[in-house]
């Protein structure tokens, strides 16, 4: 049964809520009583619930089987994390209740805030940028601004050839121009190139590490030394920091800034797009840049740093960078996560994503190119590349096939500096049973590839629905839905 | 390690396969001395389930929960009563645990419900198109400011003195790096002064005027003319929408001209939650949709021609464009935007409207039993479900003594706008359906003797 | 993917649970100590979720599309009830408390009862039975005790051919001969019949009303009449009651005893076959031989009569059928679902399910025997006839064939007095749309069973299962795993 | 009305569409004296979902929650911790609104999850076989005296002085009617003269023996003499276990020769809920099986060739058999049973052996605090994780005193045994993973000043 639109079903007179009735009364809105129809369909409750159930069994997630997204760390959600993000302690209080009212949630940030930062080795962090590349703005934010307060008007900042979209479109958001740094024949940052380049307009280099082709940038610490010499900041984007969490710390490598995805490594769900949390650990370098809100501990007290006590406070903060004081929601559910594991789990989540995915690796190796096998083990993702197929035979062909075998495909055509990229990412919640049973399927389907079985290229043939046409999407898009 | 499927046969076999010796093997690039012999120090090893409860029951239990007392803070944020069965759907694991729809073939789910949540949100507002969400009100409120700079080209934006506080400091943060020049007011009493402000200053220099609506003092004020003359100047009409249940009671910013309207959806479905996760809600005429920021959903057909849905327009954003893309987003607020749409579709116009005449019906009998105190006085005379209230001394003690009392009574100016002595009387009060007669009856009780 | 057992993929060494570890201690087992492995399988928590979830995805139920499931009452289960199960007040107490200390649980059992007893119009309610058969237990036992209490040792109840068979099961088991009542031309009992079978043996006559043909008996009053000249007691099967709550009281029809299906009119979850939970309404007939515990109100207290205060409190009590107070997470449920409707809201349910039942009864008419149609309006439920399929083709057939439209078949085979008897109930929950989609797939499929579609035998095609081999299973049963 | 999706229009259609005038046409068999005309007198109308949650906190409210402070109490029903996961999982709508299996193509979710839990229980108890659950432990207890006597046609029951007297009490009342002839008996401290009275009686006329493992106060025995006596003389041991976490730590009843057995489980998985629902447990030799009451799994293959699981033996049941059924059952628990499932996989054999060796630690911990007090006795030798104290006063008073002071403190054996004197002193105690050191410190601290 295809599940229709509400606005098919559904009507403005329907509703899944009763109210207490509206006593009479006279209304104060000056004129502006609103009369024209809306078009809000409503449902049932009973509509309701069947609707959002049938709607979500076309998807899939993580608890219906492995989702090797490299770069997205799809591992597990444990539920006593949605169960501590729920108690009414948390969920029901207001941002701006008297601070004497919520102790406990300004305790719960500063705790979370400790482990980042002794995870990190690092001794300030920002908890309120709202996602990832959030995170990257704010990092960036604090380098410009702590770059204007020395009176040093640098205009560049280098980002690598596979850097994540977001590195540059940060970087050009904040006023920066954007520079390239090449990548070397094993998949690492040209140390050479990169040196060359620095400079004097140089404010930055945001560098991926572990990078985007699953690979231990092990020239770190060089890197940083030369940024640092130059005058500049290094920015470290901390997408994969599951690969090093617990055993590598980004502080001991001359980070300057970097963002920690809670919903990658520290298991808060990723709820089909969102929301994120992005806390970014900074350098005592930027550390006073830092934005508001802050929480402080003085005495037994907490308290927040904004607005009203910035000057005397954090006189350097660049400033505020969302309404209140972050994700909330996902900073309970991520305290709750590194508790759980603790100092010693941590390590271990950091030793058994990094086992899945060079056994994926090495057992993929022999049936499909890996550009960068040669060069020694991987980290936390396996990369391959499209070499081999036969002709017209493609990534996506791969990545649809893989649906009609019950997996979610991995990463395509990512990093750019890899030909028909797939990037591999199993975490360290997957089986090794689920492990061996996806290796069994990826190498099925890529001997097909490799064969030219035509039939991949019109996979899948089994999900709800067959390949999308997103060309026609965007030529004319449809964003709402009109009646026809 | 109860959440860690690999046991040490398995890790040894592993190891085995792979041909090294030890997992040390594996983190050969990363330099010796930046290695970690062992779990690194200072930290609690695991614990327990349990413990972990233990733990958080602890720290919860500091906190004086909106839901156990009369409770009437906005300011932005709003307590509405959310249906169970929201938060029943949106931990199916299909939703729960899946990632960006990049795979539309297995991910229908998610997007049709962008879909709905974003035709909900453009005939909410009265504007042609909205997107698949934003982090929160506040960063869409600047995202909104940097569409206008790219559509007019232009870098003065007049806001309102009505717009929330903070949205004003995050948009001068931005601005600041941005090199915008932000020309920012105060609130006033009914918005008479701000409106004459925004009138007299927008000129052909103009990129955007930005007017909160319900403002931040809860008026309620017609848009119509200030359209009109951004209109005339080639400026950009934004309006900020942080209480959506509003728009279930007055005209839509869309109706009154509006170029692009932002919001803060947490009303919708999603709770307070201390401030976030929230949804940002943006929507704008159609001819701007290929400046918007974020992620959009659009409808098209599958290789069979059945429907299907896909995120779309891409190519503004920055896995394409990179440092030419429209923003760096590359996250929406995805979960609380299927819970704003659940709540939504749950309501359905008849709801929603009932809802909002019920939160305007009692925050319009509360301001009337806080007016009648001596020493007390209503500032707003237009609102909606939010009033500010000026008291015969600084409201913030008042509301700390209320607090110690059982009560949230509201939020003081002075937290808003430090340092602004004229303010310092002055709280905002918020009601919605939330509220009992009992809740309003003891907060007027106590605060009639606290202003004695 | 299909999802292997826990046994093929777990192991006796692996869990899902972190625990503090023991200290040192002499056990005080006394040689007791369980030394030979259990063979009890585990998962990570991250399996667990992923396993219990696919395992989910096998099963059909009301959150996903239209349950007609006669007799069986699949209407909405409301989230807001398991909500508040879940309050700690209610599902962190134990039975044993002081009662002291559990008072707004017996306040809210009192409640309960309260609503039960009203909407019946009856003197009493036994609370305790755990489901719809032990509610039938209940009353015939509290017939039985009253019989024996004024020294009459009666040995027959009378039960309809069209009854559950629970009923006849249920009188067996408290000792009675079971006896049939034929039914009449239109489906309901023959009251002559019924009357001139009525003596000083009979004990108690068992009437389901409405009936399991989905009607109602209209002389129920001259039948209970009747009974009670006889000096016999009527018991009445209140599974049927969603047809008639809010409009009509079993109490004013004569009705001694009934159980009440929490799960079917008041909305607790099936569950994949229970809990139940089935209080029983009696008469003052019957009410001083209820069982204990019950929960009494003096002055502003609550309390529970048990073995402690029986002698004093219910001398004529028949006992007791549970350890404890019966289905407390029931209760809660059923309070919830029943506050939320009221009394006006519960008379709209009654005639929605009806109006919808009538709605497929004529919608259906004029393709499938309806062997009742004739003689008027139905209740809750349609019931139709395989008269004029092909040959060899079934109601199993039209009902597996249902399943690859995408819904759950009707009830098959029940009434016995039917042949190839289709038991067709909506409930109040479906939308007038869903149930025209269904009768539309309902006609097409009736349509194949009676052109004699092959195909149809062979149903269905689109499920997690062909069809299964029930002789097989029962031949040589198979009821727990070993390795092979 | 939230729940109800037609609306005045679909009724309006429907009725036509039927051909009568008015919902009262579809009515006419009801008896006019018996229809009311309106929503019955004396009960509410409906309320807004807001205003039923305030209702059930309100009474929620006035409960002392178990988990708020100290907890000892046991007797039939236990306090564990329940992973976070298990509430999850059980609340997916495709297993909390499915029916019992009747379609298997389906229902796989359920049928499978009802064979691996029929292999746990086995494997837990024992026994050769299981079946997919039972209300609870004291219905279980009786359906299988109930199936002894099928078995032995004999009427005899002896039940043992350590049987749950709420297990005791639910056998009379059944008895009563059945006319089976119980032999009761009464607790003694470490069961020995129980267990002789059981050995002396048991003859050529009993049916069955039913013990309690273990029992009432906690004691653990050795049961293989007694499964020895009863094979001799034909008649059946049924052993009781209402604490199968017990059965990680000490030899199971299978393994010393009992028939059948069963449990309650609600230590696993289900909570405490006041009572209810709880999941029978039941296992027996696979001689017995078609005696059995309930429902049963088993394994099959479908037309295909695919192996599946289907309901079975239902020859038994009294849908088939009517009114020569094995039982009236016709409900399992089939809810409760997936969560004790998915708590047991969790757990693991490792998991189980672990919690039950921490229970027992605390135990005995405990124990020995308690019994280092003077006016207080632990009487119970052999135990698991619960044990009898005897105080130098009547329990209960204490009991309450506790209560008074936030502490649980166990179960009074006045109210299991009324009347009863010589138990008067004597209180239940358990202990289990969910108490801290300080929750027992606390306990001792207080009740060493209560028996003072």
């Amino acid at each position: 049964l295809e599940e229709v639109l509400i606005f098919e079903k559904g009507g403005v007179d329907r509703s899944g809520v009763d109210l207490e009735s509206v006593p009479e009364f006279t209304s104060r809105l000056g004129g502006l009583e609103r009369t024209e129809e809306i078009g809000l369909f409503g449902l049932s409750e009973a509509e309701t619930v069947r609707h959002y159930t049938r709607l979500s069994r076309q998807n899939y997630g993580i608890d219906l089987g492995f989702f090797p997204l490299g770069s997205c760390t799809m591992k597990h959600n444990p539920r006593l994390n949605e169960k501590m993000a729920r108690l009414p302690g948390f969920a029901d209080i207001h941002p701006l209740q008297p601070q004497s009212t919520v102790q406990g949630a300004l305790e719960l940030i500063d705790q979370l805030a400790g482990w980042l930062m002794k995870l990190t080795n690092m001794p300030a962090v920002a908890m309120s940028p709202k996602a990832g590349a959030h995170g990257e703005l704010c990092g960036i934010l604090a380098i410009r601004a702590a770059l204007e307060a020395r009176g040093d008007a640098r205009e560049v900042v280098l980002v690598p050839e596979s850097a994540h979209g977001t590195n540059p479109a940060t970087a050009a958001f904040a006023g920066y121009k954007v520079e390239n740094i090449p990548a070397n024949a094993s998949g690492r940052v040209d140390v050479d190139a990169l040196k060359a380049r620095l400079g004097p307009d140089v404010a930055a280099v945001m560098i991926t590490n572990p990078n985007t082709c699953g690979l231990f940038e092990p020239d770190m610490k060089v890197i940083s030394d030369a940024v640092h010499t130059a005058g500049a900041f290094v920015y470290c984007d901390g997408a994969n920091f599951n690969a090093i969490v617990g055993r590598v710390r980004p502080g001991d490598l001359g980070v300057d800034a970097m963002h920690i995805n809670l919903h990658k490594t520290f298991s808060t769900p990723h709820g089909g797009g969102g929301p994120g949390s992005g806390p970014v650990v900074l350098s005592a370098a930027l550390a006073p840049f830092a934005p508001f809100p802050m929480v402080r501990k003085v005495g037994g007290e907490y308290h927040l740093v904004e607005e009203e006590n910035a000057d005397a406070e954090a006189a350097n903060s660049f400033g505020r960078m969302v309404a209140f004081h972050g994700q909330m929601g996902m900073f309970t559910r991520a305290l709750s996560y590194i508790m759980s594991h603790g100092a010693d789990g941590l390590r271990q989540v950091a030793e058994d994503a990094v086992l899945n995915a060079n056994y994926i690796l090495r057992s993929m190796e022999d049936v499909l190119d890996a550009p960068f096998a040669a060069s020694g083990p991987c980290m936390h993702e396996a990369i391959f590349s499209d070499k081999g197929f036969a002709d017209g035979m493609t990534t996506l062909d791969v990545a649809k096939g893989l649906i009609d075998e019950g997996y979610h495909p991995m990463t395509m055509y990512f990093p750019l500096v890899v030909h028909g990229a797939m990037l591999v990412e199993p975490t360290e919640t997957e089986s090794k049973r689920d492990i061996d049973q996806f290796i069994a399927a990826f190498r099925y389907v890529v001997q097909r590839a490799k064969d030219g079985d035509a039939s991949l290229s019109t996979a899948p043939h089994h999900a709800p629905r067959r390949r999308l046409d997103e060309t026609a999407a965007a030529r004319n898009p449809q964003l709402v839905w009109a009646k026809e | 390690m109860r959440y860690l499927p690999l046991n040490h046969d398995d890790r040894r076999a592993m190891l085995n396969e792979i041909g090294v010796n030890s997992i040390d093997d594996l983190f050969i690039d990363v330099p010796k001395e930046a290695q970690l012999s062992g779990a690194i120090e200072g930290l609690n090893d695991h614990i327990s389930e349990m413990a972990v409860e233990r733990h958080f029951h602890g720290l919860a239990n500091k906190n004086m929960v909106a839901g156990q007392g009369p409770f009437f803070l906005g300011a932005g944020a709003y307590r509405h009563h959310v249906p169970a069965s929201v938060d029943h759907i949106i931990q199916r694991g299909e939703f729960l645990t899946a990632y960006t729809p990049y795979q539309p073939e297995i991910a229908q789910g998610t997007l049709q419900m962008l879909f709905e949540f974003q035709t909900q949100v453009a005939r909410l507002f009265g504007t042609d198109v909205a997107n698949a969400s934003m982090y929160d009100g506040s960063t869409a409120c600047w995202e909104a400011i940097s569409m206008a700079g790219r559509i007019t080209k232009r870098k003065n934006v007049i806001l309102s003195g009505g717009l929330h506080p903070h949205y004003v400091s995050v948009a001068s943060t931005m601005a600041r790096f941005t090199k915008d020049i932000l020309d920012i007011g105060m609130p006033d009493e009914n918005g008479d002064a701000d409106m004459a402000r925004l009138l007299s200053s927008v000129n052909k220099e103009t990129s955007a005027v930005v007017v909160q609506y319900p403002d931040i003092v809860g008026n309620v004020q017609d848009l119509r003319a200030l359209s009109a003359s951004c209109a005339e100047n080639g400026a950009l009409l934004i309006v900020v929408v942080t209480e959506p249940v509003a728009l279930g009671a007055v005209t839509s910013p869309g109706e009154m001209g509006a170029d692009i309207v932002v919001g803060e959806g947490q009303s919708i479905g999603v709770g307070l939650q201390f401030g976030g996760p929230y949804v940002g809600l943006f929507g704008c005429k159609s001819k701007y949709v290929r400046q918007m920021p974020g992620r959009l959903c659009g409808e098209t057909v599958d290789a069979e021609g059945k429907r299907g849905f896909v995120l779309t327009l891409s190519t503004r954003e920055q896995h394409i464009r990179r440092d030419k893309a429209t923003s760096n987003i590359c996250t929406n607020s995805g979960l609380c935007a299927l819970a704003f749409s659940i709540h939504m579709t749950l309501l359905g116009e008849k709801g929603l409207r009932h809802l909002a005449m019920l939160n305007h019906q009692k925050a319009v009998s509360l301001a009337d039993k806080l007016h009648a105190l001596d020493g007390v006085e209503v500032l707003t005379k237009q609102f909606f479900n939010e009033f500010a209230v000026k008291l015969n001394k600084p409201s913030r003690a008042v509301l700390h003594e209320l607090a110690e009392q059982g009560i949230l009574g509201g939020v003081s100016m002075e937290r808003l706008y430090p340092g602004k002595d004229a303010l310092e009387n002055i709280m905002l009060v918020a009601v919605t359906e939330t509220s009992t007669d009992e809740d309003m009856t003891r907060f007027v009780s106590v605060l009639k003797e606290l202003v004695a």
